[in-house]
Order: C-alpha cells, then sequence, then structure tokens
C-alpha cells in the first residue's frame, strides 16, 4: 500500500474505527492533486424500507429503531410523528414532553459516546477510551457516569436504552409515574455538572484551523433548540414545513456505495448535525448552555468540524437543562398516548437525531398498512459533505508523505462528522490512490 | 445450604475423562458419611453438584471420583492438590448392609456406579464374617474404561468373594467377558433368594440389572439402587430430584426397587 | 466450557459486526460499571466500534454480531470463526438472521429495486442467516438487543469457565419472579410472552405492552396454541403473521406461526 | 375471642399493625388486578370492586356496595413474602489464604398478611411443611415474623374449588385473626376471631364490641352460601383414579394446548420449585450463590446425564399435575393443592386442571 517515492500512492484503511457501522475510503491523487475521493459504504443493504411496505401504521417505531442501535430513539420519534402526520394526530402536552426527555436521553448516551469513546482519543493520538483512562482516568470515567446517566434516562421512560420498548404511535404504553421523574432529578442535576465538565475539558483541544463551506440544514423550533420537531432551514434561505423535504431534497445512488447520497435540489451538497444545529440555533440554546458556549470560545456560527466535539458538549450541557425543566413541569397524562383513528394518508417527520436531521415518510391505506416508505437518514445526507472535507484535507496535505499519518488524518475528519454507518439505511476501508 | 472448605489432599487420574480427589476439611468436619450417600461439592465460581463419596478415610476425610462432564465436574477434575472446595452433606440414605447381615451380597457396577459402590464393598470387606457369599460383578464400556483397576486385581485375588468383569466392547487381548452386565447375573455363585443385591450404574442398566435379578430370584425389597436425578439443594427443598412419589435426594438415592419398580417402568417419569 | 484465565495473560477478547444495528456491541460500551473491569480483565484485542488499534488473533473470546447477507460475508465468518477459540454470537442478527431475513420470504431484486435506482451496483445475497447456519458456534445470546447483564454473565461466566446463567425458558417466569399480572389474562392484550425466550426480565409487559418477541423462541414453544389465545385477543390472521415476523422471524417455529384453516 | 368490629376498627387494625413496626401486604387495586401491595392504610383496599374469573380470563368490576374483601384470590400468591422470587445463598470469596464464605442474615421483617383467604392460609401451612423439615432458614425467619389476617371468602372466584379441597371458604386454622366482612344494605361491619394468643392481644387493642348469635348466625350463612357458589368443583376420588393413568391419550391432548410457560407453577400458591445459580465477578475474585424460583415446565428442571428427563410437554405436565393432587399426598400426607383457582385463570389458554384430572381419571384409556 505505501510504497516510497512513487507516481502513484494509494492509501487503503481496510475498515475504519470508532464510527459506529463499518465502512471504507479510497482516496487517489495525481500528480500532486486529489482527484477522487469515495466514501465507500460497505454496510450490507437490509432494505428497510421495502421490509416496511405492507406492515401495520403502528408497526414503523419498533422496526425502523432496528436501523440504528445507537440513536434508536431518533427513528422512533421520526417514525411516529410522521405516522402521526398521516393520520391527522396531534400528540401534545405532557406526551409531547416525555418523547422530548426521552430524546435528551439519547443526546446525552450518543453524544457522551461520540465525544469520549470515538473522537477525544484523536486529539490525544490515542487509539480508544480504554487507552484513554490510561492517561486520563477521571475523564473517562467521568464520561462513563454521564453516558450511564443518559441510558438511565431511556431506561426510565422508554423501558431500555437500545430499541426502547415503550414508544408507540401516538405515545406510550406507560407513563412514569411524577414521584419516580421527580426521584430522578438529582441524578439530572449530578448530569448537568459533570456535562459542564465536559465542556471545560473540550473546549481546551488544539483544534487544526479548517472552515466548511456546507449549506447548514437542520430543524428550528420558536422557541426550542430543536430536537423533536420544527420548520427545516438552512443558511441559503430553505424555511420549509417537514411535508416539503422531498420537493427540495433528493436522494440519489452511487455506485461505489450501500448508502443512498443526499442532496439540496438546487444545489448539491449540504450538511447536518451538529455544527448545523448549533449555527442555526444558537439563539435557542438554554442560558447555562449559551454561557457555556461563550466560555468554551463558540461564536454564534461554528464552521470547523474539528469543533464539533466542543458542540456535542454544549449540546450534552443543553438538553440535561432541558431534562430538568420538563421533570420540573411533569404532570402525569390521563392516558398514556393518543388513539389512533385508522386511514389512508401521507405523513412526513422529521427530528434531530444526535448526527442531524432524519426524516421520515409514510403513505398508509385505508387499513392503515403502509403502501409506501422513505427513510433519509444524517449519513446519506452529510456524505457528499464527508467526500468535499476529505478532498480538502487531503489537498492542503498533500505534501506528507508518509501515508499512514494521512490515513489517521483522514479518518479524524471522517469521525468528525461521525457517520453512523449502519444509520445509513440504504450505506467504511480507506484507499489512497497516488500518481 | 452453605459448604464448608475442603482441601484437596492428592489427585488421581483414574481414566481419561475421570479423576479421584482426596480431600480434607479445613476446620471441623462435616458429618461421617454412611456408604452410598453422596456429598454437595462446590467449585468456587462454577457451581455445585451431588457426588457420591467414594471413599471414607480418617479425619472427615473424603475420596469423590469425578467423571468430568460439564463445567462443574470440569472444574472439580482440574482442582490439584492445596485447592479449596467447598462440600456439604452428607445427604441421603446410603447402602443398608446392616439389613443384609447374615444375607449373601450381591454388589452389580456399571460404568462408574462403582463409585458409591466402593466404601459398601470396603465395608463389607473389612467385615466379611458379617455375610453369606459375596460377588461383585462389574461392566464397563471397554477395558479401557474400568475403574479402580488396582484394587479390582486385589478383590479378584481373594478366595472370600468373586469378581466379574465384562466390558461392552473389547480387544482381541481381553481375557474377560465381553457383553452387558446382566449376562454375569445368572452365573454369580451365591443363592439369589436369600441374597441382598446393591446395583449402582446408569438408569437402564440398573432397570435390567433389577429385571434379571428379580427373575433370578432376588426378592424385590432385596434390590437396591443408586439413583440419580438432577439436584439443586440435596433437601427436599428445591423439588428437582423427584421421582414419582420419591425425593431422590432425602428418601434416595439408595432406594428399593419395590419402590423403583413403578416410576422406572414409566417414559419421562 | 475450560477456563482461559491464567496469572500472566490476559484473554484476547475480539468483536465482529456483519449486518446489523451496532446495537449488540453497543451493549458492551453501555456496561459502564463494568466496562474498565472488562478491559482489565481481557485484552479487547478487536472491536472496531471502540478502537481503532487491532491485535491479530487467534482470539480466546469473540464476539458476533449480525447476520450473513453477502458472500463476502460468508468468506469472513469463516476466517472468525478459524481464529476464535470460543465464539458467541449476540442478537437477534447473528443468532435468527435478524429483521433483515425478512428478505428470506420475498424476491431479493423486488427488494433492491425499491431501495436502490441501479441494484445492479450491489452485492447481496437472496437470505439473511444466522451464524450458526455457517460455521460451529459456542453459544449462542438471544435479544433484539441483547441484554447487558446476561452479556456480562456470558463473559464472566466464560472467565469463571462455569455455564453461563441463561435460561431458555418463557418469558413468563420472568414476568411472575418481576411480580407483573399478567396483561393477556387480565387486559386482553395480545402477549408473545408464552413462547418466547427469557433475558429481558420481561420488560414489555411491565410497561403494559405485550411481548412482541424480540428475544425469539424459547426451548420449547407452542406456537399454535399461543396463536388461538391471541386471536381471542382480537388479532386476525395479518396481525398474527405479522407478529410473528420481525427480528426473529427466520427461527422456527416464529417462521411458519400463522392462523391456519382449523383456527377459531 | 371473638368480636365485632366496623370499618374504622378494622382501619385500626392497619394502623396497630403498624405501629408494631409490621409492613402491612394487603390485596391492592393495580394493572387492572387485585394483587398484593404493602399498604399504609386501610383505604388502600381495593373498596367495591370484584373480579370475574375464569380459565385464561380475568376481569375487575364495580359492585355496589363498599366492600373491601369482595374479590377473591389475589393475582400473585402470598408466597413471595416467606420464599422471595430470588434469594441470596452465600457470598464467598477469594483469598490468598483460601476462601471465605459468608452467609447473609435471613431477612426478617415484621410482617402482616393482611385480608389473605382460607386457601392461602392453607398453602402457606403445606410450604412450611417443605421448608421448616430440613429448615429453611429465610423462609423461617419470615414466616416466623408474620401475622396473619384472614379472611372468610363471602364471594368465591369463577375458578375456585376450596369447598372441593376442604381448604375453605372459611379460614378454620393457621391464622392470628380471622374476619368476615358483612356487607348488607342494613350493616357493614366485620366479625373478627383470635386463632393465636398475639391475635387476641390484638383484637383486645381494638375498639369492638361483643358479638351476638344473630352476627353468628350471618357469618356462618355468608359461608355456607359461599360454599356452594364456587365455580369449580374438583372430585375427591379423581387423583386417586387418576395416579396410574400415565399413558392416558388426555396427556396428549393437554399436551397440545399447554404452552409449558410456567404461569401456573409461579402463581400457585404452594409450588415451592427452585434453582440454583452461580455468579461471579469479571475478576473472579467474589462469587454469589442465588436461589431462584423454577419450575417444573423448564427442560433444565430435568436435565441429568446428558438430556431432560422430561424433555415432552406431556411429560412435563404430567409431572405437574400428579405431583400437585396424587403423590403430593404420598410425600406430606395432603394434596399440593388448595383450590384456590389461580392456574385456572392466569394460564393463557385457559387450561384447566380440574378438567384435566376428571378426564384423565374417568375417561377411557387410563389402564396400563
Ligand atoms: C446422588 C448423585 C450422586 C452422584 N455421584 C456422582 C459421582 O460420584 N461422580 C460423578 O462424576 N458424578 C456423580 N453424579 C452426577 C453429577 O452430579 C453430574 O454429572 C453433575 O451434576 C454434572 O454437572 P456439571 O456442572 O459438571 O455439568 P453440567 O454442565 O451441569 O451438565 C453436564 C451434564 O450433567 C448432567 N447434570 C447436570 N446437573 C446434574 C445434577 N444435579 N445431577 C445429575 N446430573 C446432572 C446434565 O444432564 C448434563 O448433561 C451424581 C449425581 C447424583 C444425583
Ligand atoms: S404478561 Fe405475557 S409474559 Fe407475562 S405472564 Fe402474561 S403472557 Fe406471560
Ligand atoms: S418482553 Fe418480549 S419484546 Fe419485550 S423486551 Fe422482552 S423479549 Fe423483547
Ligand atoms: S394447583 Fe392451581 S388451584 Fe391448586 S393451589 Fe396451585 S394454583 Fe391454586
Amino acid at each position: 500500500m505505501s510504497h516510497k517515492a512513487r507516481p502513484q500512492r494509494s492509501l487503503t484503511t481496510e475498515a475504519l474505527a470508532r464510527v459506529e457501522g463499518e465502512g471504507a475510503m479510497r482516496v487517489e491523487i495525481h500528480d500532486g492533486r486529489v482527484e477522487r475521493v469515495e466514501l465507500n459504504i460497505y454496510e450490507p443493504p437490509r432494505f428497510f424500507e421495502a421490509f416496511l411496505r405492507g406492515r401495520r401504521f403502528s408497526e414503523p417505531p419498533d422496526i425502523t429503531a432496528r436501523i440504528c442501535g445507537i440513536c434508536p430513539v431518533a427513528y422512533q420519534m421520526s417514525a411516529c410523528r410522521a405516522v402521526e402526520d398521516a393520520l391527522g394526530m396531534e400528540v401534545s402536552g405532557q406526551l409531547r414532553e416525555l418523547r422530548r426527555l426521552l430524546y435528551c436521553g439519547e443526546w446525552i448516551e450518543s453524544h457522551i459516546l461520540h465525544i469520549h469513546f470515538l473522537h477525544l482519543p484523536d486529539f490525544f493520538g490515542l487509539d480508544s477510551a480504554i487507552e484513554l483512562a490510561g492517561v486520563n482516568r477521571p475523564a473517562v470515567e467521568r464520561a462513563l457516569e454521564l453516558k450511564k446517566i443518559g441510558n438511565e434516562l431511556l431506561e426510565l421512560i422508554g423501558g431500555r436504552a437500545i430499541h426502547p420498548i415503550n414508544v408507540k404511535v401516538g405515545g406510550f404504553y406507560k407513563v412514569p409515574t411524577r414521584r419516580r421523574l421527580l426521584s430522578f432529578r438529582p441524578v439530572l442535576e449530578r448530569a448537568r455538572d459533570l456535562a459542564a465538565e465536559v465542556v471545560a475539558l473540550v473546549s481546551g483541544l488544539d483544534f487544526p484551523d479548517l472552515q466548511v463551506e456546507h449549506e447548514f440544514v437542520a430543524l428550528r423550533h420558536p422557541s426550542e433548540y430543536a430536537i423533536l420537531e420544527g420548520r427545516i432551514v438552512s443558511d441559503r434561505g430553505i424555511d420549509i414545513t417537514e411535508q416539503e423535504f422531498p420537493d427540495h431534497f433528493a436522494e440519489h445512488q452511487v455506485e461505489h456505495s450501500t448508502a443512498l447520497h443526499s442532496r439540496v435540489r438546487a444545489r448539491g451538497a449540504y450538511m447536518v448535525g451538529p455544527l448545523a444545529r448549533y449555527s442555526l440555533n444558537f439563539d435557542r440554546l438554554t442560558p447555562v448552555a449559551a454561557q457555556a458556549a461563550a466560555e468554551a470560545g463558540l461564536g454564534p456560527e461554528c464552521r470547523n468540524p474539528f469543533q464539533s466535539i466542543v458542540v456535542r458538549a454544549v449540546e450534552t450541557l443543553d438538553v440535561c437543562e432541558v431534562a430538568l425543566g420538563i421533570v420540573d413541569a411533569y404532570d402525569e397524562p390521563d392516558h398514556p398516548s393518543v388513539e389512533a383513528e385508522v386511514g389512508a394518508g401521507v405523513g412526513h417527520g422529521a427530528t434531530e437525531a444526535p448526527r442531524g436531521l432524519l426524516y421520515h415518510r409514510y403513505q398508509l391505506d385505508a387499513d392503515g398498512l403502509i403502501t409506501d416508505a422513505v427513510i433519509t437518514p444524517p449519513t446519506s445526507q452529510n456524505q457528499a459533505a464527508v467526500e468535499d472535507d476529505l478532498v480538502r484535507f487531503v489537498e492542503a496535505n498533500i505534501a506528507e508523505e508518509d501515508d499512514d499519518v494521512l490515513r489517521r488524518g483522514a479518518e479524524v475528519v471522517i469521525r468528525n462528522h461521525d457517520p453512523c454507518i449502519s444509520c445509513a439505511t440504504h450505506f467504511l476501508d480507506l484507499t489512497v490512490v497516488r500518481s | 445450604m452453605v459448604p464448608i472448605a475442603y482441601r484437596v489432599e492428592w489427585r488421581r487420574q483414574d481414566l481419561p475423562d475421570t479423576v479421584t480427589l482426596g480431600i480434607a476439611p479445613v476446620e471441623a468436619p462435616l458429618a461421617t458419611p454412611t456408604p452410598g450417600q453422596f456429598m454437595m461439592v462446590w467449585a468456587f465460581g462454577v457451581g455445585e453438584v451431588p457426588l457420591s463419596v467414594s471413599g471414607i478415610g480418617e479425619d472427615g476425610r473424603l475420596e469423590h471420583t469425578v467423571r468430568n462432564v460439564g463445567a462443574v465436574t470440569a472444574a472439580l477434575s482440574r482442582a490439584r492438590p492445596g485447592e479449596i472446595v467447598g462440600v456439604r452433606g452428607p445427604y441421603g440414605a446410603g447402602w443398608d448392609l446392616d439389613r443384609a447381615t447374615g444375607r449373601d451380597l450381591l454388589i452389580v457396577a456399571g460404568g462408574l456406579g462403582l463409585a458409591p459402590l466402593r466404601p459398601a464393598m470396603l465395608e463389607a470387606l473389612a467385615e466379611r464374617h458379617r455375610f453369606g457369599r459375596m460377588a461383585l460383578l462389574v461392566g464397563a464400556r471397554d477395558p479401557q474404561s474400568l475403574l479402580y483397576t488396582e484394587e479390582l486385581e486385589q478383590w479378584r485375588g481373594r478366595f472370600d468373594i468373586e469378581v466379574e468383569v465384562t466390558v461392552d466392547a473389547a480387544p482381541p487381548s481381553w481375557r474377560g467377558d465381553v457383553g452387558v452386565v446382566t449376562k454375569l447375573l445368572g452365573r454369580a455363585p451365591v443363592d439369589y433368594a436369600g441374597a441382598t443385591a446393591i446395583v449402582c450404574g446408569p438408569e437402564v442398566m440398573m432397570r435390567f440389572v433389577a429385571i434379571g435379578l428379580t427373575d433370578a430370584g432376588v426378592p424385590p425389597h432385596e434390590i437396591w439402587l443408586s439413583m440419580e436425578r438432577n439436584m439443586r439443594c440435596g433437601i427436599g427443598h428445591c423439588g428437582h430430584c423427584q421421582l414419582g412419589p420419591e425425593f431422590i435426594c432425602k428418601d434416595g438415592p439408595v432406594l428399593s426397587w419395590t419402590r423403583m419398580e413403578k416410576p422406572m417402568m414409566v417414559r419421562e417419569r | 466450557m475450560t477456563t482461559v484465565r491464567s496469572s500472566s495473560v490476559k484473554p484476547k477478547l475480539a468483536v465482529w459486526k456483519f449486518a446489523s444495528c451496532d446495537g449488540c456491541q453497543l451493549t458492551l460500551l453501555d456496561c459502564e460499571d463494568e466496562l474498565l473491569d472488562v478491559a482489565g480483565q481481557v485484552e479487547i484485542a478487536y472491536f472496531l466500534e471502540a478502537s481503532s488499534a487491532t491485535v491479530a488473533g487467534p482470539y480466546d473470546l469473540s464476539l458476533v454480531e449480525g447476520s450473513i447477507t453477502t458472500p463476502h460475508d460468508v468468506e469472513r465468518i469463516h476466517e472468525v470463526r478459524e481464529q476464535s477459540k470460543f465464539l458467541v454470537t449476540i442478537g437477534a442478527c447473528a443468532t435468527a438472521g435478524g429483521i433483515q431475513a425478512l428478505r428470506n420470504f420475498t424476491d431479493v431484486d423486488e427488494l433492491l429495486s425499491i431501495v436502490y435506482a441501479t441494484p445492479s451496483f450491489l452485492s447481496t445475497l437472496d437470505t439473511s442467516t444466522p451464524i450458526s447456519d455457517h460455521v460451529t458456534v459456542e453459544f449462542e445470546l438471544r435479544g433484539c438487543p441483547i441484554d447487558r447483564s446476561q452479556l456480562l454473565e456470558v463473559i464472566g461466566s466464560f472467565l469463571a469457565g462455569r455455564t453461563p446463567n441463561v435460561p431458555a425458558y418463557s418469558v413468563c417466569i420472568e414476568c411472575k419472579r418481576r411480580g407483573t399480572t399478567c396483561i393477556l389474562v387480565a387486559n386482553g392484550t395480545p402477549c408473545l410472552g408464552p413462547v418466547t425466550h427469557a433475558g429481558c426480565g420481561a420488560l414489555c409487559p411491565a410497561f403494559d405492552r405485550g411481548c412482541y418477541g424480540c428475544f425469539g423462541p424459547m426451548e420449547t414453544p407452542n406456537v399454535d396454541s399461543l396463536v388461538g389465545a391471541l386471536v381471542g385477543a382480537g388479532m386476525d390472521a395479518g396481525d398474527v403473521e405479522r407478529v410473528f415476523r420481525t427480528f426473529n422471524a427466520w427461527s422456527e417455529p416464529f417462521r411458519g406461526a400463522g392462523v391456519s384453516e382449523g383456527d377459531p | 375471642m371473638d368480636v365485632v368490629l366496623s370499618r374504622d376498627g378494622v382501619a385500626d387494625l392497619v394502623r396497630q399493625l403498624r405501629a408494631d413496626g409490621r409492613r402491612v401486604i394487603a390485596p391492592v387495586r393495580r394493572d387492572g388486578a387485585i394483587r398484593l401491595d404493602e399498604v399504609e392504610s386501610l383505604d388502600e383496599l381495593p373498596t367495591g370492586w370484584t373480579d370475574d374469573q375464569d380459565g385464561g380470563s380475568y376481569r375487575l368490576h364495580r359492585i355496589e356496595r363498599p366492600e373491601l374483601f369482595g374479590s377473591a384470590t389475589p393475582a400473585m400468591p402470598w408466597k413471595r413474602w416467606v420464599y422471595p422470587e430470588r434469594t441470596l445463598l452465600m457470598t464467598a470469596e477469594r483469598r490468598d489464604d483460601g476462601i471465605t464464605i459468608t452467609t447473609p442474615e435471613p431477612e426478617a421483617v415484621p410482617q402482616a398478611f393482611f385480608g389473605i383467604r382460607s386457601c392461602d392460609v392453607h398453602a402457606l401451612s403445606i410450604l412450611d411443611q417443605v421448608f421448616l423439615d430440613p429448615v429453611d432458614p429465610t423462609y423461617a425467619a419470615m414466616r416466623r415474623s408474620t401475622f396473619i389476617v384472614a379472611v372468610g371468602c363471602a364471594r368465591p372466584g369463577g375458578t375456585c374449588f376450596c369447598a372441593s379441597m376442604g381448604t375453605g371458604p372459611a379460614p378454620t386454622a393457621g391464622y392470628d385473626i380471622a374476619l368476615t366482612e358483612i356487607c348488607t344494605v342494613e350493616r357493614h361491619d366485620f366479625y373478627a376471631e383470635s386463632g393465636s394468643e398475639q391475635g387476641a392481644v390484638m383484637l383486645g387493642r381494638l375498639d369492638g364490641r361483643s358479638p351476638t348469635d344473630e352476627d353468628r348466625a350471618v357469618v356462618s350463612g355468608l359461608m355456607t352460601d359461599a360454599a356452594d357458589q364456587m365455580g369449580r368443583r374438583l372430585d375427591p376420588t379423581d387423583p386417586t383414579a387418576a395416579r396410574d393413568h400415565y399413558d392416558h391419550p388426555r396427556w396428549d391432548d393437554v399436551a397440545a394446548r399447554c404452552l409449558a410457560c410456567a404461569n401456573c407453577t409461579m402463581v400457585c400458591p404452594t409450588c415451592f420449585c427452585s434453582t440454583t445459580e452461580d455468579t461471579s465477578d469479571l475478576a473472579g475474585v467474589v462469587s454469589r450463590r442465588w436461589r431462584t424460583w423454577d419450575s417444573c415446565f423448564t427442560l433444565d428442571f430435568s436435565y441429568v446425564g446428558g438430556a431432560p428427563a422430561r424433555s415432552s410437554t406431556r411429560s412435563r405436565y404430567r409431572q405437574w399435575l400428579l405431583h400437585k393432587l396424587v403423590t403430593w399426598h404420598d410425600q406430606f400426607g395432603t394434596s399440593g393443592c388448595v383450590g384456590c383457582g389461580r392456574c385456572i385463570t392466569w394460564c393463557p389458554v385457559g387450561i384447566d386442571l380440574t378438567v384435566e384430572i376428571a378426564a384423565i381419571a374417568r375417561e377411557p384409556g387410563g389402564s396400563t
């Protein structure tokens, strides 16, 4: 793979570590110019959209959760909201709050996992969080404690952390008592304090200078830092409802990957995820999180993918605050769910998975059976942007002779984006070919 | 339900999958078992299994012959001298040799079944005068899977006991009998009607032996079998060992054919 | 199983992934209280989700997640087997083919054309099959996803040389130990608990929800008899077929479950 | 000592029991059923509710009168408060100089079973036979610390058959206090009888009046009526007749319906079988041994010599039924069944042991 002084260089990573799921990357360099970058997602196709045809309207939350074990709640929430849209149901009040609370649990768990297990070791030139524990055990112990709290929150509301069982179209099977939620308050307070420490830790890291120019796309809500719902907005003027998503965004297949690529119809590559979300919603952060962001040196906009680690930490702190607010205001609803009235219809649902916008669309027949399903996960939306970043990274480091150094760097670029491969519903190896 | 610590004093590899462990109490010993009783023997972190006592020594010392068939027996088979195992017991009803006083004594063993019979055999030989004629009939899969071969040779050398050995399959060099142990029944030089038989081996073997002995004239209440069932507690609490109305752990493991005939003739009892 | 613990060398652990959602491997990272202990007792030699560093085989304990869905998978699982002394499959994908085994009931070309514009770019098998269809497996841990304490029990028992305490009886037993009132009897809520393998601690009924079978069939599942009760609880033939056709759809007898002619 | 207590008097009984430091376990309405839980006052009992029980079905509905004990046997039996579903037997720790083994002190929180029916009181005495000889320390400690407030059953359930088992509906022994609720248009009070020294002392602390002959007549009338209203009946000659019918075709018939899910054994107040589990920490330093409820319906239960002795559902159902109704007599001199009907109600497919034993005893094909 790596040869000295050759006209053509090729660099391959067999499997990309510390991204959830697996994929491979291929970079071709000719005469000192980057010709091609391909993110080759070899996660075998699992055909979710096809399997959903003929299933009942009530099934997508359980079935689509299995697309991704890292962010099942995101799938459940987008699925529920799309089906509810199709059936004209409204899930509001405390049931909506409980959904947000459940989602907060997943954000805490997923963000802390990404920050400490996948991203942070790169900043120390280490291979894993276990190694990190060798140099900074308190940081890893803190991460584990915080992650556990996220999982406990998921278990409290959802029954279990991975593929929660308590989520249904219309709400929940069983809702917690007020007493039970309040008893969790001290734990959430602890989480908030720990999250503040995480912000402090990651804001002190050295960040390479890199600014991305992609169009940022995220949800935006009138009063909340949008997680569960909002309008789909971008920094280049998109401002649409969930229902209009298909009119503005299109997925297409590329030869080198089992993941479909998604593009803005009018322009092309775009980016979802923490950077986009933060830059579009900075003004919606809770005061505590906004303050922490300022102290961490983040402006109202953040375009450095390396700094996404700081954004995630700030977001973690934010959801702890949000969760505390929800717990304090909780009042046990009379019914754990809203009754569904079966009928034909088309529905759309978009929510903010920890990795970015996740869109579902279902078409139902009169018996409530699904006739068509579309799922657009964050990874397929970011795929083109990741490839762009990779081109720029390799170009900027073209003088680097050591393929291993280059490979590690490229992997870091990918991990900045946190592509959750398994969730590229329809879907990494690094090969650098130089000539 | 709590074991006490015994230290492994010695270990003898009897067969490729079978070892005998000599163990001694670390502190005060448990009550001395009688022949045919069993102990619950525990391996740290692995589990606990019922094991017959295959030897009863001085100062609470015990011998257990263990065949490696699963996790616990594997762990016990691995135990080296110096290691600690947990033991509780003794449990159950053993061989009632007092009952056999004045009668002929027939001892029938299949495979590992010789283990629980060994203490009875040793006791009977030590008090040989108490019994009439004595015969030991041993069946094994092949010559390589015969237990306690040295002792068998010794016993064979005695004139006050008839020792017969048969194997299911044998190389040409084997000079003994070939075939199942029931074959030996009729040959034992005892007065069947006046004999007490004590039998241990796989359940099928015991069934055929019991039937064969009855046919030969041994009264059903003089045929004693050592039964095996799953046991978690050894004291009649866990329910696992039930066979018909019997709790094998406390009513048995040694039970008469009078009580066992019915349950043993029904499949999946 | 024989113990692999010895004083000097730590046993090597590898975690492998095939077609799956990553949830089962994540379960290992979700053992927050025990993770550093695990790392202390075993050498995490291959676990891409957690570490870029890899150590060459052979491995003492391999955890395999995911099902076999591509020709390349078939080759890879044999390589994994060759390098593994003790191979444990984790989760419904690896033990039963997973949700992706729904393809086994239909025509894969059609599925491909629903999802992809140019299906010919893709290399995939017609079926999604459990690991045990391809190589010998020492132990199968069920669940979609697996249960955290059961995973720790499998690792702990492997280290101790013990048979894992992972019973194969019904969810009902766990449900009653937990003290939950049977929702099938008391509420007429359809529940697959009686035919489903224990392991989750009877989670769903505790949340007023019928078990949907995510741990797959129990040791002696009487699906036909339960189907009668499900129909009695208001399920129609379509509902019955769908409820068995999820994450363990390809395992018998869930595979053939349905309302037959003679049923009420 | 006999007294008549008002509802307030009974409420005071709960208070007094709690004042003595006892946790009071009583029926409560939760998750669509009457089940058992710790209560702080009489108000938590399900006033004005009753149950409709049938094979595989249980539904609650309201009744007109404010009866406290208007329902039949609660969903799960009382056994978990004397025989917990999971008990730590010992903790072992590996040290340099060997292994130390410690046993936990058996938990014996003083408690009261408040509102336990006669069938369930009988079930406790059956468990006593199992667990007090030889002694199980946990059971013995918890049992000793239990104060029994029994209740005569005025409304037997649809699956009850205590009358035919001779275990009810009126409590006859094994209690500290027995209550009978009298709830008519004219009156709502409780006839209370002491069955032990401590029961009499307790009644003495309560504000009650002496009973009249009329009170006695009302109570005995209630109990006679109740005995006539049993939803099920088990002919006492059936178990004996079925004794040797191991090969009856009905076993196959029931096996086709039986889910082997073990619900019947879990809800049975006398089923006592357990298994043990050894666990260890990852470092292999600490090992624990647990006892958990088990069931004869599992394959592991009879595992011996490489296979389950009872591999077919047929043989496992047969083991359960014949043990419960037949061999229990050989072992303990009583039936293992007290006629509470739980196994019928809580069987998801409604298998009814009274029907099965009758078929096996009487239908052709029994002789072997
Ligand atoms: C009264 C009695 C005396 C015994 N005496 C001896 C003896 O002297 N030497 C000896 O080697 N074995 C003896 N056994 C058998 C021994 O108890 C089992 O082989 C042992 O329990 C297997 O446990 P394991 O953990 O090694 O195997 P497991 O992994 O538990 O299972 C291996 C096999 O052993 C069987 N088994 C499991 N548990 C039991 C159990 N509690 N009782 C019986 N079989 C079981 C299973 O069928 C399984 O196939 C005796 C059994 C009884 C009941
Ligand atoms: S609720 Fe389901 S799992 Fe629980 S006992 Fe009933 S049928 Fe079994
Ligand atoms: S109850 Fe059933 S569906 Fe629910 S978690 Fe357990 S096995 Fe899975
Ligand atoms: S066998 Fe059935 S009816 Fe009899 S005591 Fe047990 S649960 Fe009640």
